[in-house]
């Protein structure tokens, strides 16, 4: 548990959200023990997320390092004002005088039936801003490492979770491999993954892509291996903001094309910063036109099936993919 | 207070439906008949039916939030329909889009981010206000919910642009996990009246009277166009949602004491009420069967 | 004076907001004399913009069609939950059983010294917006029209002005010039304006730029010509969201090479989706890497000097053009 | 009410500073000196000055909003840093990246959107509580920002963590070009006392006497740890920000009648008000003169 390890570690850490407290723990119950541990150090809140930002601020900027949980990302809208006129300010407003060292949990995705207001992946909304970090965790990072990490930066990190992730194990790279994949993993508190089939059979493209999407953009690597012959090199990332291009370049050095999978909403999604980037610094590198995964523009329904095709699927990637080589 | 018998066993009769509309709702959910979550209105229908009871559905309106089949059902009655957005079928009330939480039928609405609803049904009373309709919004909120900012906002412009609105705090004493005194300092009426509007508060859970006062109430909007806010002292039987129940036994015992459906057992005739709960029994079944044969939205069909 | 047509024509119409009575007539005087009219239609506010969002919807859905103004769209984000979880998702959530047609209007923009909470473009913010209009008035549009078509549009608009605009005039094409530049303008409620040289000297690039930024990279063309012998075109959309693709294909078809230019910060911004736009649907006319420019990313400083240097120049953007041919 | 006469005539040079730097100010901006906005506090300087006078800079922390230069000069009393920040000068506090109401300076901050600084400070108050550092957090508002719903969201939560914290409200009856009866229903004070917050009223422009009352209410955080509400009356003598005046000509002239520089004279030494009042002439052109000689910020220097 990441979270005990930092109230552990330093004494600067405080939990903040609704519902913390022990016995619930947090509506996903990732803070589920830690009240009893520290029940000065868990404070739980009234519904208040618009302030709870401010608060966090405000806590950060006078020695402390606030971790915030907002219960379901979708909210983290009622916070724009103290994130974009606020936490993204004062650092630089006020000339390097302060620091905002806070860490922002924003549980985002659907696949769960809870309906429009419940199920979005809104951190694209906070790629246009400046002075944040955006750190996503996906089952193949240590994430525990990479929430310990976000607590430990002297800048304001936003954490996005998936709710699909609390029911699952994470699986770390074992002798630099999970399951058939090569894996290499960069050096950094925010690490990217990139997961290469073999030598011997060239990747035709690279799918870039972060969090919950990953088990999708796996699924669909091996559909396209076993029923396509097509191979692929993924690129997971950890930062989204500032983006963590290099592992993203290196790839398309190898394959020449991209294929970026998220499980917001296509239009001003990541998938476009990061098309804006790959193309403005290495258009050389590639040798067709880059494709996006994402929801479809609108409402996450309530029914399965109607949520199911909003979302982008396994066989979303498997066309994108398809359709480059066609190209 | 009510003018006659008969009413009193209508409104027990759509506290019924409600209740076993509900727990119906939550056997689906045992059996996987239903994904996503719901939140039960199980404990607090006096509320529901005794101010819904005042309003005319073809010409008020009202917002509801997470917790908010008892409102739709005693303002509609309309069990097919609901039962089928829930269960996410062609033939639910917004075609399976909403879900549990996100309904509209004509003029009642919900949505799911807590206090979010309250400007926009106050904006809805300043536009009915404008048009002249004479209707009433009522929107209804919980007591956690009085954490959100734009609820001060809102009661600010209603009382300063004098607007047909009732805010309805249903103060069940949580807000999902959390007791009120980790949420909430000074009183909920106080709230309201700081803001320059009439303000009554109910420790009751009998819809007579709860009946008696929300008429009062939405009288004197209706009459003076101005707002008003009602503070209802209720409790819900069921958990917050479909998760665990972290209430200590001896309290919902001591609540349960006090089920809207005994309250106002002794004014009730004995047949009459086992009519109710046999016809209740059947249609809530009946209702149920349809919305499930129904297709599922947005599967292809055969 | 649109929003005066707009009452006259219509009784539906409602004008709310912060400080809109006579005298004063609102922070940039656009409501001056209205209430004074139209008394009862002119509805001034208290300072709760989050709540003014909410109020908005709810007089569109019973009816009505509220044109709310926000005194400066730095204060957009106070009402990103009312706009992400009411006004977008309303219509569709709720099966098309309502419509919202309101209209937004959002002063944004730099250049007058007012400091970091105040200078914004933030119309970036909302491009990930599903199921809401996002158009950008102009000095060379018919502002007006644009307005009045926004306020018979059924679906919510979200009306991007520029606080530069309101010192200028507007200048409208005639005879299908603008100065030395040739016209085209689309046949459209939210129109774009192409502007190019004379037929013999074939433009090197399309500069593709919206509201503010009009006047500085149409200077950016003008020096091009006379002092790099460089000629562009600039294709000047109205429509943000959804976005106004096909003016600026047909310019590339022409030219090969695509600039974007818009006063906002770069990351994120309005350039990325028209880049990953036009490099998923058109990657055959691209004959070289696109370039964005944009405010730097960060905060807008109060000082003008540091202020200007934030900003995006002409010079950046007659560098963004050289940097293509050099390629 | 002070301990000795001397206390007051250092109030009053304190109040002098103020508006000699806001008129200052003024004539920069039509001299050209000066662009952006400005909200100047002259006529409301008896506000800072009786309250900032209970606070020690090296602890206690202020977060202000855009009428703030009166409360960093009573706080910090660093003309030069203020006048080279308003003038985008490398020297001012911010290195003129914040400007007029971005301002921040060991425990002094401020912001430009109203009411968003109330739940930073709230935090802030959090922060110094969890940490025991014994500081009081004072946040001043104005009578419009009272509009924002993060203002009473904050109320609940100082008052449900026991936060030391004080809310001064400084109603100066307009928000822009808008009377307070246009904006704003029920009571300001009530609407701190819904939240269970002990409130004070001040209908006075007597520094002495706010000086006197903010003391105790002061006091009574520091001791307490719990939060205050403090609603002032005032008045500003001039336009919002730079633009034009639209209130009434004879509204302006009863309530310079009572001008915090005034309504004090017969308590104090006429040969000390002239020592006064030609040193802090020299102090605010000296400053002035300071601060336009520094470079402005981003241009590079040959
Ligand atoms: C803005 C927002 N924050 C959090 C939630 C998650 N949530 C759903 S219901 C609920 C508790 C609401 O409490 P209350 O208003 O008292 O209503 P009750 O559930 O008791 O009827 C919470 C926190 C939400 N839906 N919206
Ligand atoms: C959120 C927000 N809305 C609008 C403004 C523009 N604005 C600046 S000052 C002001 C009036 C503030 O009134 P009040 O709080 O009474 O303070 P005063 O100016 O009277 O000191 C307004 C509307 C703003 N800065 N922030
Ligand atoms: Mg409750
Ligand atoms: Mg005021």
């Amino acid at each position: 548990m990441a979270l005990a390890r930092t109230l552990e570690r330093r004494d600067d850490v405080y939990l903040i959200g609704e519902d913390l407290l022990d016995p619930y723990g947090g509506a996903f119950k990732v803070s589920k023990g830690l009240s009893t541990r520290w029940p000065e150090r868990v404070i739980t809140t009234p519904i208040s997320e618009a302030s709870l930002f401010g608060v966090a601020a405000g806590m950060a900027m006078r020695g402390l390092r606030p971790v915030l949980e907002i219960m379901f990302g979708d909210f983290v809208t009622l916070g724009f004002d103290q994130i974009v006129n606020g936490i993204s300010k004062f650092r630089q407003m006020y000339d390097d005088q302060v620091t905002l060292p806070l860490v922002v949990r924003m549980p985002m995705g659907g696949h769960r039936g809870y309906g429009p207001t419940h199920s979005q992946s809104l951190e694209k909304l906070l790629m246009g801003v400046p002075n944040i970090r955006m750190i996503a965790a996906s089952e193949y990072h240590d994430v525990g490492g990479v929430l310990e990490a976000a607590v430990d930066d002297e800048e304001p990190v936003f954490f996005v979770e998936n709710k699909t992730m609390y029911g699952r194990l994470n699986e770390r790279p074992s002798g630099g491999y999970i399951g058939a994949m090569r894996v290499r993993e960069t050096v950094s508190p925010y690490p990217a993954l990139t997961l290469s089939g073999n030598e011997f059979a060239p990747a035709a493209a690279t799918v870039v892509t972060y969090g919950g999407m990953l088990p999708i953009a796996m699924q669909a690597v091996t559909d396209l291996i076993l029923e396509h012959e097509v191979f692929c090199e993924v690129v997971l990332l950890s930062a989204l903001l500032p983006l963590d291009l290099d592992p993203v370049l290196e790839s398309l050095a190898r394959t020449g094309a991209l294929v970026t999978a998220e499980e917001g909403g296509l239009t001003g999604g990541i998938g476009a910063e990061v098309i804006a980037q790959v193309t403005g610094q290495a258009w050389d590198l590639l040798r067709t036109s880059p494709r996006r995964v994402a929801a479809v523009d609108g409402i996450i329904p309530g029914a399965p099936a109607l949520e199911r095709s909003a979302l982008p699927s396994v066989d979303d990637v498997v066309a994108a993919v398809l359709a480059l080589r066609r190209e | 207070m009510l003018s006659t018998v008969t009413d009193l066993h209508h409104l027990y009769e759509q506290m019924l439906v409600i209740r076993r509309f509900e727990e119906t709702l939550l056997e689906l959910y045992s059996a996987g008949e239903l994904v996503g979550t719901t939140h039960t209105y199980i404990g607090q229908e006096a509320g529901a039916v005794g101010i819904t009871a005042h309003l005319c559905p073809e010409r008020d309106v009202i917002f509801s939030n997470h917790r908010c089949h008892g409102h739709y059902l005693a303002f509609t009655d309309d069990l097919i329909g609901l039962f089928a957005e829930v269960l996410g079928r062609t033939t639910g009330i917004c075609g399976g889009k909403g879900g549990s939480q996100h309904l509209c039928r004509e003029n009642f609405y919900t949505n799911g981010v807590q206090g979010s609803i309250v400007p926009v049904a106050t904006g809805m009373a300043l536009a009915e206000k404008l048009q002249g309709s004479g209707a009433v919004v009522v929107v209804f909120l919980g007591d956690g919910t009085l954490g959100q900012g734009v609820v001060y906002e809102s009661l600010n412009l209603a009382a300063l642009w004098s607007l047909p609105i009732m805010f309805v705090v249903e103060n069940n004493h949580y807000a999902q996990s959390t007791p009120t005194e980790l949420q909430m300092a000074g009183s909920i009426s106080d709230r309201g009246a700081a803001f320059g509007i009439r303000t009554a508060q109910l420790d009751t859970t009998d819809v007579e009277q709860i009946h008696h006062e929300a008429g009062r109430a939405i009288g004197r909007v209706r009459t003076s166009g101005r707002p008003s806010f009602l503070v209802l002292d209720t409790y819900r039987f069921a958990s917050h949602s479909k998760g665990d129940e972290m209430r200590d036994a001896a309290e919902i015992a001591e609540r349960r004491a006090h089920d809207p459906l005994l309250v106002i057992a002794d004014r009730l005739d004995p047949a009459r009420t086992r009519a109710i709960a046999e016809a209740t029994e059947r249609r809530v079944a009946e209702a149920r069967d349809v919305a499930l044969a129904a297709p599922a939205a947005g599967l292809l069909q055969a």
